[in-house]
């Protein structure tokens, strides 16, 4: 169970092989779920051209341990991975990554879910967006997670 | 006795200031620090409050030594 | 929107990784929901040491690109990937990899879930498992895929 | 008219053959087709019938030139 907290860019599915492989026995399960969050370069109906994300160091990786402990007592997975960028980024870098390893898919998909839920609205990050005219904007709330239809 | 006050994001720029360190009488609330700090501005409504890095509320009592910490909702991910 | 069947082994994390720089663009899509299944070392209380996978060649591709059709008439996608191994293979070896896009996370995780389940229960493969006695048996049915507390 | 006839998975080994093409009367079903080739062996329960790669019941018309499949439930992924 890892969070890490990355200040330049990171690759996700390296990120994902790299604790597979230094964390997970073959053969040991069978279902892996993961999300990727990358920046779009429109939000709102508006062109955005590189955006800073806050956090607040401690307790950013203190929630997010406590919303993996959280996934770990409500199904029976092998191991979660969260991987969060913080400072400067632009269109197509990878934001986040939440990854679940179980036996079974049922567990692995509502875990990696819940994790990303929980995170999305309690874990201490902040977006800052720029606009094609210099301009700064706080994103000030975050989309539904549970309407696509 | 003493606590650390941090703020973060939009309630960091609107206050000028991102962390500061008062001295206070015991049994404060998390809104009584807000005040001692803020001056004259109202606690906005949506206003996150953190006591040792837990989700605190208005009426949380601080302690000596605590980290007592204000923000916008968070939008992450 | 890409089905393959694949005779040998392949690795998840690079068949996303290609397919997302031949197919998207950069700052198009903010949300990548993943499923990898793996083959286990064990089933139903026993050891499995090898297992072949049969499929239907022409219709296991027409179901799959019509499950992914179903998913892009439900959901705003802006792209799906399905890959299925096919043949023998052993413990630790991925056998199935979606992977949704989408602008937002909802729309990802809704198709993701709903290929995988789809493709369970429509799809034309059939798995038979070696046993450490070397004698072999047919699964008969797939594990429910979505009661995991 | 002729109809090619596949079987899959534990199927073919029950019935011991993956694949042949036979010569039947018109407005045969599936069911009839089943008959022909399996002699005495009813239809398994849960057995899934395919015309033209796509999915069938016992009762489907069967044309000139159709490919029919005969599988048990499907356990891919």
């Amino acid at each position: 169970m890892t969070v890490q907290i990355c200040k330049g860019a990171f690759d996700p599915w390296q990120s994902i092989q790299t604790h597979q492989r230094d964390n997970l026995t073959d053969g040991q399960y069978g279902a892996t779920a993961t999300f990727v969050g990358t920046m779009r370069d429109f939000n709102e109906g508006d062109d955005v051209c590189a955006m800073t994300l806050e956090h607040y160091p401690g307790m950013t990786e203190s929630q997010l341990e406590e919303i993996i402990a959280e996934s770990k007592a409500q199904w029976p997975l092998q191991d979660a991975l969260i991987v969060h960028r913080v400072g400067e980024m632009h269109p197509g870098e990878p934001i986040v990554l939440v990854a679940c390893w179980s036996a079974h898919r049922a567990a692995a998909f509502d875990a990696c879910r819940f994790l990303m839920e929980a995170l999305k609205s309690r874990a201490p990050f902040w977006k800052k967006e720029t606009l094609h005219d210099n301009s700064h904007r706080w994103v000030e709330k975050n989309t539904d997670g549970y309407s696509s239809h | 006795m003493s606590v650390n006050v941090k703020f973060f994001a939009s309630m960091r720029e609107t206050l000028g200031q991102s962390e500061l360190q008062i001295d206070i009488d015991t049994n404060q609330t998390v809104a009584g620090i807000w005040s001692r700090v803020a001056k004259d501005l109202p606690m906005p409504d949506n206003t996150v409050c953190a006591v040792n890095h837990t989700q605190a509320t208005p009426e949380t009592l601080v302690s000596d030594g605590d980290e007592v910490a204000f923000f916008p909702p968070v939008t992450g991910g």
